[in-house]
């Protein structure tokens, strides 16, 4: 296999449009141009799956994700009247209490990252342990298999979470059943 | 709403009692959209896709036909009456000469009789053909609009032969007809009625077993027959709701007792009922050309009428059986030799009331079909 | 049934035939009960047309026709009444629920108004528009031109 | 330069890998643009073959006076279109009506990275082939979702909601069929399957029958599903009720014009060639010919080869056919040239076909194409017969039955599966 293309490059510039996106979708004061950010943010997403060799991951985002959750939200949020959104005073009183979490949580994460590679380099060379060509098969094995399989118990459990959600949402939107 | 007694008007015409709740949405059809038919407008409250209540909004194309007939003569206004229902000019046009000869007291010739069912029963043919051919494109299916209009050409052809024109044909005379049959007219209108009978086949094929068809037309703008007999419906529409009426039997004008036909009827009043009474009352007006034609008697065409028209005092109601229903003339004479009113019963106007009792309940796309299935003329509805 | 209807109001009603085609004349208090009477015991359950002529010279200046017909006895019937310019007719949507754009038209054109009607408005006029066109004193070519002016901004519209 | 051509010749000399699995960048961006430009010369094609097609199914000519037979009216059309002022109406969100058709357009065109026109003739391989399409396709939902939006205007919004509410629901019942592929894919020795879409189509050969007759009727059930979902996905009739003109002018694309609309026209043309060609990979066989396995040999391999160059000489046929019926008028002498032109054309390219090398490599490409060519074939037909759906009689189909029905056959090719015998040998293989 050959090696890939401009990976720092790449890893950069995709994070950027990410961090870009995540700070339009609360910035911007038209839901539809949120919802658009947060598609392009989530897209550039798949785009980082797909460069950590996870094609699987990266293709069931968009079809979820980007294709399938956004959608349904855009689907809402285009019958909402622009003109009273606009109006509306965006940052509410606790934009300091925000402020001082997102900070917090990004100085753990730099402290995790020094503590944890200790000056190693960022982008060690290693492959990952399931290559692109067989991704789909390793992460069904791991999922079900008998022998390899160790998730199956708890994604069993999350189908059933999802199922008793689906469930109650249709509980609570029909009047009478 | 089955029983008439209880058809109150408040039924029909005043908001409802939610007309401010906040879930309705009034949204404007018209009157320049391509599923009305020319320029109706048509104002439907919602609720989400359900239609509530709708109201019309005529009168696009008023151009004060019924004014118009107190400054003309009897036989000067004979061509405007075309223009009302121009998809079916003769039947408009026979509907006034009868009427006027009746006033008049003459009888058209029996040759002349013969010749006007012929063309207004082919009139007929082509405006259910017409009528087919944009209800269907309304509802999706684009094909059946090119079969009928290529069918349809043949009739045109037909009055072309005869009168020169085309769609508002100015074919008849009070007191019978102007033109005699051209050479070879006999021939053509058999050739015709062999031609167009597969044809008619080849609508049915495409439509009536289509599922998509089936499911767009069933049970979609039901109207039931006292219900419609309340609300003045006739024609097709009010055959469709079970009412086996139609005024060329009842009470027969021109010589329609001389021909053999039947008058199609439907049980369930909706959409796809009127559709199949359609396709049958073209092929039974088939059947009267086929008996007509072979009839036509030698003789003259015009009954002896003088020049200018200048009927006794008095007033006639006089009405026929067009393609949309009953159209009735009520012309009141002042002893001159211009009518001194002309009232025109066009049925499209009254079944078009008929829209807001079919709507009610029914889905935003299914206004469309039943705009489509009520088979209105705006240039009748606004004269 | 002209008899019977004679015997029982009297000279109200006049009942007249002309070229085979019945009619009857009603004083317009004898209307709505008549036309009650017509639908629920005559049957005439099907309300063809309703209109009006106007006769600018005479003192009750309007003729207000019904056109009626019965399905069962398969017989049509006109009902006339006479009315002066300013008199109301009682609405007879309750009789025949078809009266109702019928009586808007005739409002529309001749300016007759019918009580208890729900939205008496004009129907193919602009709902603007001054004048009932097909009173005998509104001229072929008159029209509200300051209506015209307004709403199509241009001079006239002929 | 002679170190290029050999490079070239190396290439043409492999059979079995993708440029973009050789991690060759050269013949990517090559096969790229041959993408492109071939899916454009089939949408213009594909506009004409409609009108004239339609036309004649309605007992009308179609456009006849733009070159020969009106060839040329869709080349006209494209100019007319690249000419008209391109209007962005002053209510409208500029940036994001801008942006619309692009988007549609994308992920219309984007989608042909995997199509697997032989085994060689993909731009690449990808491990999740299948799901990529899926994926991809479906972000054209957000292109008309954001063209309606942002047309600020009620017909539009209309016919975006309804498109995305269609899409939306149609996707379920189309990926429930595409799974039972693909628990079909993993009924081989190694009892793994596969997304990719080559590996499909390879399996299919394996397993010696295309997918469509894979436990009867249970494929012909999916493929069935997955046909009426496609129909559905790309807003064609007998569901386009997102552009149905009775009601809604036309749907989410009313407010544009000029090459934005053009390109609205352009996705969704790509958009049916990119569902036909999953059809084709997945139960149709793909690449392959006819009867691949039971008249095999060098013999049946030639005739079959010959086809292609057969199927340009019977085009270039007609055209000359025609071009003696043209009228004997010197104003159709430009016409009666032109048609004979091409008529030219047809029949060289048909002759290069019957070439050794290029027979070779075609042939792949050929059947692709004619399978995908009778999609498009069946999608104008569609066009040309059935009404319109209303909305909840849409719906209705695709969560009542469409949705159930792609349940149970998942179900049911899982439970079939698993009783065949291979699967008896896998287990073996596993237990040892």
């Amino acid at each position: 296999m050959n090696p890939p293309v401009a990976t720092p490059f790449f890893f950069y510039l995709l994070s950027g449009i990410m961090l870009i996106g995540g700070v339009l979708v609360i910035t911007r004061k038209n839901a539809v141009h949120s919802a658009l950010a947060l598609i392009t943010t989530l897209l550039a997403q798949a785009a980082l799956y797909l460069m950590l060799y996870a094609p699987f991951v990266a293709g069931v985002q968009i079809i979820l994700y980007a294709g399938g959750i956004m959608v349904l939200f855009l689907f809402v949020i285009m019958l909402i009247s622009i003109e009273r959104t606009m109006k509306e005073r965006q940052f509410n009183k606790q934009w300091l209490v925000g402020m001082i979490a997102a900070a917090s949580l990004g100085g753990l994460f730099i402290s995790v990252y020094t503590t944890s590679t200790k000056g190693q380099v960022l982008f060690p060379e290693g492959r990952m342990a399931y290559g692109e060509a067989q991704n789909t098969q390793m992460i069904a094995a791991l999922l079900f298999d008998r022998s390899t399989g160790m998730y199956m118990f708890a994604f069993e459990i999350a189908s059933l979470l999802l199922l008793v959600a689906i469930i109650g949402a249709v509980v609570m939107s029909k009047k009478r059943i | 709403m089955t029983d008439p007694n209880t058809l109150s008007p408040l039924d029909l015409d005043t908001p409802d009692k939610t007309f401010l709740d906040a879930n309705e949405l009034v949204i404007n059809m018209g009157p320049q959209h391509p599923a009305t038919h020319g320029v109706l407008r048509v104002i439907l409250r919602l609720d989400g896709e359900k239609v509530m209540g709708l109201e019309c909004v005529i009168g696009y194309l008023h151009r004060g036909v019924e004014k118009i007939a107190e400054n003309r003569t009897y036989t000067m206004f004979n061509p405007y009456v075309d223009r009302m229902d121009y998809v079916a000019a003769v039947s408009n046009g026979l509907g006034y000469c009868e009427a006027v000869e009746k006033l008049l007291n003459v009888e058209a010739p029996a040759r002349a009789q013969y010749i006007r069912v012929i063309l207004t029963e082919l009139n007929r043919i082509a405006s259910h053909q017409l009528w087919l051919g944009t209800h269907a494109l309304d509802i999706g299916a684009i094909t059946p609009l090119f079969y009928t209009f290529r069918d349809r050409e043949e009739i045109l052809k037909i009055f072309e032969k005869y009168c020169g024109a085309r769609l508002t044909t100015h074919a008849f005379r009070i007191g019978g007809l102007q033109y005699e049959s051209y050479d070879g007219f006999e021939k053509d209108v058999r050739n015709f009625v062999n031609f167009v009978k597969p044809k008619i086949d080849e609508y049915e094929e495409l439509l009536t077993t289509n599922r998509i068809w089936l499911e767009r037309t069933k049970g979609v703008g039901v109207i039931s027959g006292p219900d419609a007999i309340a609300l003045g419906v006739t024609g097709p529409v009010l055959r469709a709701s079970g009412v086996k009426w139609d005024i060329r039997k009842a009470l027969p004008y021109a010589n329609y007792k001389n021909f053999d036909f039947e008058i199609p009827t439907g049980q369930s009043g909706d959409t796809y009922d009127r559709y199949l009474v359609r396709m049958v009352e073209m092929r039974q007006s088939l059947r009267i050309v086929e008996q007509a034609v072979e009839g036509i008697p030698e003789g003259p065409i015009m009954a002896k009428v003088p020049k200018v028209i200048k009927p006794a005092v008095g007033e006639i109601y006089h009405s026929i059986e067009a393609p949309k229903g009953e159209l009735g003339y009520f012309i009141v004479s002042d002893g001159s030799t211009q009518p001194y009113r002309i009232r025109v019963r066009p049925p499209s106007f009254v079944n078009l009331q008929a829209l807001d009792v079919m709507c009610r309940g029914q889905l935003v796309a299914d206004v469309i079909a039943v705009i489509g299935t009520l088979d209105i003329v705006l240039g009748e509805v606004d004269r | 049934m002209i008899a019977k209807l004679k015997g029982e109001y009297g000279s109200g009603i006049e009942p007249l035939t002309y070229l085979g085609q019945n009619y009857m004349v009603v004083d317009r208090s004898l209307i709505p009960e008549l036309l009650q009477v017509l639908r629920n015991e005559e049957q005439f359950d099907y309300c063809v047309d309703l209109t009006a002529v106007h006769y600018p010279k005479r003192e009750k200046q309007f003729d207000v026709v019904w056109v009626l017909y019965s399905f069962a006895r398969n017989e049509r019937i006109r009902v006339k009444t006479l009315i002066a310019e300013g008199e109301t007719l009682p609405s007879s949507i309750p009789v025949w629920a078809t009266a109702n754009w019928l009586e808007r038209e005739v409002f529309d054109m001749f300016g007759i108004k019918f009580d208890g009607h729900p939205d008496l408005k004009r129907i193919l006029l602009p709902d603007g528009w001054k004048g009932h066109p097909l009173r005998k004193d509104y001229g072929i070519l008159q029209q509200d031109n300051e209506w015209v002016q307004i709403n199509l901004g241009i001079e006239s519209g002929q | 330069m002679h170190e290029f051509i050999d490079y070239i010749q190396s290439y043409l000399k492999t059979k079995d890998l993708t440029p973009g699995g050789d991690g060759n960048i050269f013949w990517a961006t090559v096969y790229i643009l041959l993408v492109f430009v071939g899916l454009s010369v089939a949408v213009i094609a594909m506009n004409w073959l409609e009108r004239k097609i339609l036309a004649h199914m309605q007992v009308r000519l179609g456009p006849m006076r733009v070159g020969p037979h009106g060839l040329l009216q869709p080349i006209a059309d494209a100019i007319k279109l690249l000419l008209k002022e391109d209007i962005i109406p002053s209510e409208a969100d500029a940036a994001i009506f801008w942006v619309a058709p692009f988007m549609v357009v994308l992920s219309a065109f984007t989608v042909f990275v995997v199509v697997p026109f032989g085994p060689a003739h993909a731009i690449t391989d990808m491990n999740i082939g299948i799901l990529f399409m899926l994926g991809v396709s479906s972000l054209s939902v957000l292109g008309i979702v954001m063209a309606g939006w942002a047309s600020n205007s009620h017909y539009p919004l209309i016919g975006a909601l309804r498109s995305s509410a269609q899409m939306v629901s149609y996707e379920v019942a189309m990926g429930l069929a595409v799974v039972s592929v693909i628990i079909m894919t993993s009924l081989n020795l190694d009892g793994v399957g596969s997304l990719s879409m080559i590996e499909i189509v390879k399996q299919q050969q394996a397993q010696g029958m295309w997918f469509i007759f894979k436990f009867f009727p249970l494929g012909l059930v999916g493929f069935v599903i997955f046909a009426i979902a496609m129909v559905a996905e790309t807003n064609r009739a007998p569901f386009d009720l997102p552009e149905a003109e009775s009601e809604l002018t036309a749907g989410f694309h009313t407010e544009y014009s000029g090459f934005r609309w053009s390109l609205f026209f352009l996705a969704e043309y790509s958009a049916m060639i990119a569902v036909s060609s999953i059809a084709v990979t997945l139960w149709l066989g793909g690449w392959l010919r006819p009867f691949p396995n039971w008249l095999n040999g060098t013999t049946w391999d030639l005739v079959f080869s010959f086809f292609p160059g057969l199927t340009f000489l019977f085009f270039a046929a007609i055209c000359f056919f025609n071009t003696v019926r043209m009228p004997k008028h010197p104003l159709f002498k430009i016409q009666t040239m032109g048609l004979a032109g091409f008529g030219v054309v047809l029949g060289l390219i048909g002759l290069a076909m019957f070439y050794g090398p290029v027979r070779e490599r075609v042939g792949d490409i050929y059947w692709f194409s004619a399978k995908v060519a009778a999609f498009m074939y069946l999608y104008i037909w569609y066009r040309g017969t059935f009404p319109r759906y209303r909305f909840d009689q849409l719906m209705k189909v695709g969560w009542k039955v469409l949705l159930p029905m792609g349940l149970a056959l998942l179900i049911l090719t899982a439970g079939v599966g698993m009783r065949t015998e291979l699967w008896a040998q896998v287990q073996e293989v596993l237990h040892k």
